[in-house]
């Protein structure tokens, strides 16, 4: 039996809840073994399980054969175990190479030999293929360069099982394309791979087996070649789910955005968006094809008043709203559901239901000449968590203890509720489960089928060509072309994003 | 939910005990009589109506600049400076009780008002240069507090007085004092302040619990980000809640200048009315209910040392040791609660 | 008076007026970098003084000239120890961070007071009788003007202060000690997933604080003040406080803002004397140092951001 | 039965007029072991106490201190709870909590130290530092070898100007060609500041300071005793206030040598006066009402007496002798502003 790690029936209880009840996940040596389920099925608690963050209250664990007890990270780094977690495990203000060999330096005399340092990383990261800066600041690189830091620390540390908590959630699909080969060549060098992740299509890609749990439960082991993401999903939801989504064509009527070009600099003063246009028509979604910083962030941030905008006009249903304050765009009609729900979506240390009236506070029937009203805030929540699905124990419960899925549900629900004009969608669905996507991207569409306009950003294609009514490539800041989705392919977006095609700029001149 | 509210009370309660305990440990094992110590420090605060007046006299000021420190802390800063708007809040209100003629209706609201907007001033620099300048509040409002005593201490010297060390009293008209506890106290200082304590008190907790203002202010203390995003003027509130915090601060100021002296003096050091204040707040968790306890405790304790020296021969620092360690128990909750949980199973 | 005398003046005031400022900022910087944070300083350097004088006044006679380097040894490891109190609320009981350091102020104060009392039966000690001497940095001082400005008539601890500034600037930023420090201040859950003890670090974030803290106070007590009564700290601790800020919590932000208040306090000790300064009425003078803070971070330090993690207990598991 | 407080007052403090006449004292924040007026004050109620076979507490000798400003007239209240028969309050600062609770309590008696307050049952208890000044001046203009003398004052007040002042008339009497630089602290209790003030004025060729800072002037005598350790050929000079402050100004050079830089200092001898009242009182003689200057006559204020006159030439004691008799005399009036 060459099973390299064997998980049989952990149990891990927290104060209220069972997240893990009696699972058991066995990884062969060299296979890419996947672990689907649910938002809150328990993934993440097991995985930290084995990597000796968590102890669990029942079951054995054991590495190629061997029962071990693994009390801390750094046992399990000593089994050769690593992980790569949900959210990164890397500290800002250092450099790349700093936190590889945290905890594991070189030394020369008393301090650390940087040089020796730089050199062992950038070896490693020529055998594996992981081409980073060892000297760069971790703030200053893309998430996907981050991630291949995550990668090279387990590396560094001689990891011969890797665990990826959901590693796909925040990259572009160019990202991805590089994660995947990156595991082929670990699995071609021995390693093997513990993958969690949402999406079915790399699953059937890349694993050869995929072990499911729900609600806390083990549910089963299927080779990948035996089954299909449909068979998948309703293993893993307990039901069927639709995959593309159902809608009617749009009937999109007059201009609700009209952007006319515009300027937006970022927090360096280097222009980011540069003379861009774009209208966006009641009635319809218009999605926002782009890689990760290509201007996306800036240009909503100037739409929504978050940023300032340096040249150039936008107009929402033909009046200007250029460089207003935040609340008076709100209030001439635009919803927007943040890129980063933690950041900007929510008061996380604000009970679920104040959050449900973070924009309309001021507005009756919340507050009443500068006195709020709890009994109408809370009734408006109530009802948008009910229509909306939120799970939490209460509408008093604070928007931190949610999962980030019924996060997203909250701030949707809000959004949503204020019945905007234009509704800016940014990443809506990042992190979430299948099930928790069809119910997103069934709301966005009924905006747009009661005549709201919809703005859609997301970095993945799939979303963008299934939601959207139009696609709109953004590369360096311009709006390089305008595709019907019905009319395209992925491998022609992803050259388009890529700025090797310009179709409008062609057409035009 | 029962079980925590039932924490939540028995918590402090526990840590007074403690600290109080840990009190005698040091009395007995320095030579010295728990028993006599605490009972001159209880005669020293409930002894006597005449205490009692005095030590309701020394909870007036630090609930308010309990109230301007807990304030500032619900809103995301850290309001170290209330030593200093205490001080200018003091000046100002003696200053305005000493020139101005007018009838009591008048000039007794004037008077606080002013003090209130002086620590507001005071509180504002702190506030618009961490708004406008992204600079620290805590090192901007550590040195306004020097600034503050130095300022005051020329005012008082060159600008009120000809180079005195204090000003005249304050008019009758523009005075907290209150004949009435007076009488009741046998001539404690304890004065009509309390009222405007208590008032300050019931304010901060409406406007920052019920009122849309406090809902932004507490959005802005906890996210920035969500708030600006949510269409608060960040910064604003930023220096409203520090200006809100100062005003808290002068009427403590006020509070000793209307009330406790009825004058102004040159001071060769802070009164510690702003420091003793982030321990009230910090023992009240921040809540306006939670300020009054601590003021209360704090008040009490500080009256009711000055008798231990004289009845019972105990150094009054003994009771400051006893306050420091109600403070840790306070804060080491978590350890009290470890206790307690314990303590339950054991007994099941 | 002319600029050159001015400069003789103002920077050696500068120095032994910045030094206890230094070493108990390094210890704040420790700390907050380990993502504790101390307004204890303040109490911790009472600490320091009153344990640097009782042994001064006590040992004096048994080691002589030896007595000031001890007594800040042991003010160093007696304060140390102290800062455990910290270390064991903050860290291991998760108490808020700023409300036990307010405690350390009001603990160190009052016991200190007490055992005075209790040791001396009244409220201040007396005068120790040796201290450190004024001091000429060989060769250096011989060294025209620059010499006479900043190597002769000072005290070496202010040398040392700076010394020790960059030893632990060295330590935080080149040495895995020091990495691993950092980062259990800026991510302790990536520290303690690399296998770094996030408690352990923290603990000696905390002590060393308390040890530079104590250092500070000895040396500000054995310098300046030469006994010990209520009054003897009393608000240097908050001002090292605004010096780990005002340096950005770097060790030699720190150093450089320590500096910076002893040069504002010299100018206002030297505007006293300068003809055409003298008749400006006082308070302008004795509110120079702090103005002169305000502005300079408004107009260009600005803003800084201090470690992710100060301020947060570290709970294993949590998000 | 605690709230019958006052009528039980009355009946003990008949009572207690019988056997022994008791006193006690109330401390500013500075305690009542600054080494200043409050210890000296402390002193001479100890030595009344002593003289007349009194115990300290209730019904003897006792004293209060106060941590701040809020605390003088609880304190004061509790000494009037107390019966003591005649209760002092030291330093100007008490001089409102005084004035107010005399008021109130028409049967207690009081003193204030270093103030006036206007009640018939309040004496005011002053000094003439202005006189011992001049003196500790004429000792500065005689002594100083560079011409520049300085004076550190602890906060800007009517009191420390009367020190100043005087200081300078002194100087100025023998020495009109001595500068005398004037700086404030702008605390009592900041001796980082003394001490840098003093750095400049030593730096600047100063040789003596008279300081009338409290714990400020920490500062100056540690900075005059480390310069005269780097160089023991300097002379410089420290004068103490309030008490005599040799002590605080021994030192030992590197080879071990022991010195000295105080000056001389200008003593107020708060025991005395204390003490004197104390003993007036007791029989009956409580002078209610009056305004009390101890100055020179009184043999309460004057330069610190042998053997710590040490560092003064013959010529300069001759001459203070003189200035003093001119003093007594009143052909001299020495200012106050
Ligand atoms: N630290 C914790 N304390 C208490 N309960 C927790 C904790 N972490 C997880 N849980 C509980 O365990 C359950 C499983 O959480 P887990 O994070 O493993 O889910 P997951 O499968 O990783 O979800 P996702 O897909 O959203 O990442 C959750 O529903 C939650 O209630
Ligand atoms: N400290 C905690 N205490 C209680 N419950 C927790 C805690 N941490 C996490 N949980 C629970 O764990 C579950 C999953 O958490 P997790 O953070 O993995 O959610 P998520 O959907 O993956 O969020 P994100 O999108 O931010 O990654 C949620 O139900 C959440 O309520
Ligand atoms: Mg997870
Ligand atoms: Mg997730």
């Amino acid at each position: 039996m060459d099973y390299v790690i064997e998980m049989l029936n952990i149990r891990k209880e927290f104060p209220g809840i069972i997240a893990n009840n009696n699972i058991t996940l066995q990884v062969k040596k060299g296979e890419i073994h996947a672990l689907l389920g649910e938002n809150g099925a328990g993934k993440s608690t097991l995985m930290n399980v084995l990597f000796g963050l968590y102890q669990p209250e029942k079951g054995e664990i054991r590495v190629k054969g061997q029962k071990v007890g693994i009390t801390n990270p750094t046992i399990a780094n000593d089994l050769g175990i690593g992980m790569v977690h949900q959210h990164f495990m890397l500290v800002d203000t250092f450099t790349v190479t700093e936190n590889i060999i945290l905890g594991n330096e070189p030394k020369k005399g008393i301090s650390i030999n940087l040089k020796d340092a730089e050199e062992k990383v950038k070896e490693i990261s020529k055998k594996y293929g992981l081409s980073v800066d060892p000297s760069a600041k971790i703030s200053d690189i893309s998430v996907g360069m981050q991630q291949r830091v995550e990668i090279l620390k387990t590396l560094y540390r001689g990891a011969e099982i890797l665990i990826f908590d959901e590693p796909t959630a925040v990259l572009t699909p160019q990202e991805i394309k590089e994660l995947i080969r990156i595991f082929k060549t670990l699995i071609n060098e021995g390693k093997s791979i513990i993958l969690i992740t949402h999406k079915l299509k790399e699953i059937m890609e890349v694993c050869d087996r995929v072990t499911v749990i729900r609600k806390g439960e083990g549910i089963g082991t299927v080779n990948v070649a035996d089954t299909n993401p449909n068979e998948l999903a309703s293993l893993m939801v307990g039901r069927e789910v639709a995959f593309t989504t159902e809608k009617k064509p749009a009937a999109p009527t007059k201009d609700v955005l009209a952007i006319e070009n515009l300027v937006v600099k970022d927090n360096r003063q280097v222009p980011m968006v540069n003379s861009l246009s774009l209208s966006v028509r009641a009635g319809e979604i218009v999605g926002i094809a782009g890689v990760d910083g290509n201007g996306q962030s800036e240009l909503i941030e100037a739409i929504t008043g978050l940023r300032k905008v340096e040249g150039g006009t936008i107009k929402l249903n033909n009046k200007a709203i250029t460089n207003m304050h935040p609340r008076k765009i709100t209030e001439s009609g635009v919803g927007h559901i943040p890129e980063d729900r933690h950041k900007h979506g929510l008061v996380l240390d604000f009970p679920i239901g104040e959050n449900m009236v973070l924009q309309t506070y001021y507005q009756q029937p919340y507050s009443k000449s500068g006195v709020l009203n709890f009994k109408a805030i809370y009734e408006k929540a109530k009802q948008l968590i009910k229509e909306f699905d939120v799970r939490t124990p209460s509408s008093t419960t604070l928007a931190r203890a949610l999962s980030g899925g019924n996060q997203q549900k909250a701030i949707i629900g809000r959004e949503v509720d204020r019945n905007p004009d234009l509704l800016i969608a940014a990443q809506p669905t990042r992190g979430l489960d299948v099930g928790a996507i069809e119910f997103i991207h069934n709301r966005l569409i009924e905006q747009r089928d009661n005549g709201r306009a919809v703005l859609l950003l997301s970095f993945e294609l799939d979303e963008i060509i299934n939601v959207s009514d139009r696609i709109a490539v953004i590369y360096e800041g311009e709006i390089v072309a305008i595709v019907d989705p019905k009319e395209t392919t992925e491998q022609e977006l992803g050259l388009l994003m890529a700025g090797s095609k310009r179709q409008k700029a062609g057409e035009t001149s | 939910m029962n079980l925590n509210r039932y924490m939540n009370l028995l918590i402090p309660i526990i840590a007074i005990l403690l600290g109080l305990i840990c009190g005698a440990i040091i009395m007995l094992v320095s030579g010295y009589n728990p028993i006599a110590g605490y009972s001159a420090l209880w005669y020293g605060i409930f002894g006597d109506s005449y205490y009692i007046g005095e030590t309701v006299r020394q909870i007036t000021p630090y609930i308010l600049s309990g109230l301007a420190v807990a304030f500032a802390f619900r809103t995301g800063l850290f309001n170290i400076g209330v030593e200093g708007q205490v001080l200018v809040g003091w000046l100002a209100a003696v200053w305005v009780g000493l020139a101005f003629e007018l009838p009591m209706i008048i000039h007794l609201p004037l008077s606080i008002i002013v003090a209130a907007l002086a620590g507001a001033l005071w509180g504002f620099v702190p506030g618009f240069l961490k708004a406008r300048f992204k600079v620290h509040e805590v090192i901007v409002s550590i040195m306004m507090n020097y600034i503050a005593l130095y300022v005051t201490n020329a005012i008082i010297r060159d600008v009120i007085t000809d180079n005195a060390d204090k000003t005249d009293n304050i008019l009758p008209t523009a005075s907290l004092r209150s004949g009435f506890f007076e009488n009741l106290t046998d001539f404690s200082r304890m004065h009509n302040g309390i009222f405007i304590a208590i008032i300050a008190t019931i304010i901060m907790w409406f406007l920052l619990e019920k009122t849309t203002k406090g809902f932004e202010l507490r959005a802005v203390g906890f996210n920035h980000d969500a708030a600006h995003y949510s269409g608060m003027k960040v910064n604003r509130n930023i220096i409203l809640s520090m200006v809100i915090s100062g005003a808290f601060a002068g009427l403590a100021g006020a509070m000793e200048g209307l009330g406790t002296f009825e004058f102004a003096s040159v001071k060769s050091g802070f009164t510690g009315i702003g420091f003793d204040g982030i321990a009230v707040a910090l023992i009240g968790g921040n809540t306006a209910l939670g300020v009054i306890f601590g003021a209360v405790l704090f008040g009490g304790l500080k009256v009711g040392a000055l008798n231990m020296p004289s009845e019972a021969g105990v150094p009054n620092e003994l009771v400051e040791i006893v306050i420091a360690l109600i403070i840790f128990f306070v804060a080491a909750s978590y350890f009290i609660r470890l206790l307690l949980f314990r303590f339950k199973k054991e007994g099941k | 008076m002319s600029i050159l005398q001015a400069l003789e003046i103002i920077i050696p005031t500068a120095m032994f007026v910045a030094a206890p400022l230094i070493f108990t900022a390094l210890g704040g910087v420790l700390s907050e970098r380990s993502g504790v944070v101390n307004i204890g300083l303040e109490g911790l350097m009472i600490i320091g003084a009153f344990v640097g004088i009782v042994f001064n006044l006590s040992f004096v006679d048994m080691f002589g000239s030896a007595t000031p380097w001890l007594s800040i040894l042991v003010a160093m490891i007696v304060t140390a120890i102290f800062s455990l109190l910290h270390a064991v609320a903050s860290i291991t009981f998760r108490a808020d961070q700023t409300v036990s350091g307010v405690a350390i102020n009001f603990l160190a104060l009052g016991l200190s007071l007490f055992l005075v009392k209790i040791i001396y039966g009244k409220g201040q000690t007396d005068r120790i009788s040796v201290s450190f001497n004024k001091w000429d940095v060989p060769i250096l001082s011989d060294i025209p003007i620059i010499g006479k400005i900043f190597f002769s008539g000072g005290y070496v601890t202010s040398y040392i202060a700076i010394i020790v500034a960059v030893v632990v600037w060295y330590v935080l930023y080149k040495t895995p000690f020091g990495l691993r420090l950092r980062s259990v201040g800026e991510h302790p859950m990536a520290a303690d997933t690399m296998g770094i003890n996030v408690t352990r670090m923290r603990y000696i974030g905390v002590i060393l604080s308390g040890a530079f803290a104590g250092i500070g106070g000895a040396v500000y007590a054995t310098i300046i003040s030469r006994d010990f009564s209520h009054a003897t700290i009393s608000g240097q601790g908050f001002m090292a406080l605004a010096a780990v800020i005002f340096g950005k919590w770097h060790p030699l932000g720190a150093m450089g803002a320590a500096l910076f208040f002893g040069l504002a306090q010299g100018l206002s000790i030297i505007g006293g004397s300068i003809p055409f300064l003298k008749d400006i009425p006082t308070v302008y003078l004795l509110i120079l140092p702090y103005v002169l803070t305000i502005l300079a971070l408004t107009g260009f330090i600005g803003r800084a951001d201090a470690p992710k993690a100060s301020g947060t207990p570290y709970i294993k598991g949590k998000r | 039965g605690c709230g019958a407080g006052a009528d039980k007052k009355e009946e003990a403090g008949g009572k207690d007029a019988q056997d022994a006449f008791s006193i006690a004292m109330v401390t500013d924040e500075g305690g009542v072991d600054d080494k200043s007026f409050n210890q000296s004050a402390w002193e001479g109620i100890q030595e009344y106490g002593k003289a007349n076979d009194l115990e300290k507490g209730k019904g003897g000798y006792n004293y209060l201190q106060s941590a701040n400003d809020a605390d003088y007239a609880t304190n004061l209240n509790t000494l009037v709870r107390n019966d003591f028969d005649l209760i002092y309050g030291v330093g100007y600062k008490l001089q409102g909590a005084i004035d107010e609770i005399a008021g109130q309590q028409k049967n207690a008696h009081f003193v204030i130290v270093d103030s006036v307050v206007e009640q018939p049952n309040v004496v005011s208890l002053t000094f003439k530092e202005n006189e011992g000044s001049y003196l500790a001046g004429v000792v500065a203009g005689l002594t100083t070898k560079t011409n520049k003398i300085g004076f550190v004052g602890g906060i800007e007040s009517d009191l420390i100007t009367k020190f100043e002042v005087g200081f300078i008339e002194g100087v100025k009497a023998v020495n009109p060609n001595a500068n005398v630089d004037v700086q404030y602290a702008g605390s009592f209790t900041a001796a980082d500041k003394g001490k840098a003030i003093a750095s400049s004025m030593y730096g600047a060729g100063i040789d003596i300071i008279y300081h009338a800072a409290g714990g400020s002037g920490n500062g100056v005598f540690s900075e005059a005793i480390d310069l005269k350790v780097k160089n023991p050929d300097r002379e410089l000079w420290v004068i103490g206030v309030d008490k005599d402050q040799y002590e605080d100004g021994n030192g030992k050079t590197k080879a071990g040598e022991e010195f000295n830089i105080t000056l001389t200092s200008m003593v107020k001898r708060v025991d005395v006066a204390v003490k004197d009242l104390a003993e007036k009182a007791k029989t009956g003689e409580f002078p209610g009402g009056e305004v009390l200057e101890y100055g020179i006559e009184e043999d309460a204020i004057g330069i610190a007496p042998a053997p710590h006159d040490e560092h003064l030439s013959e010529e300069v004691k001759t001459k203070v002798a003189e200035y003093q008799e001119k003093i007594l005399k009143g052909e001299i009036v020495v200012p106050t502003k």
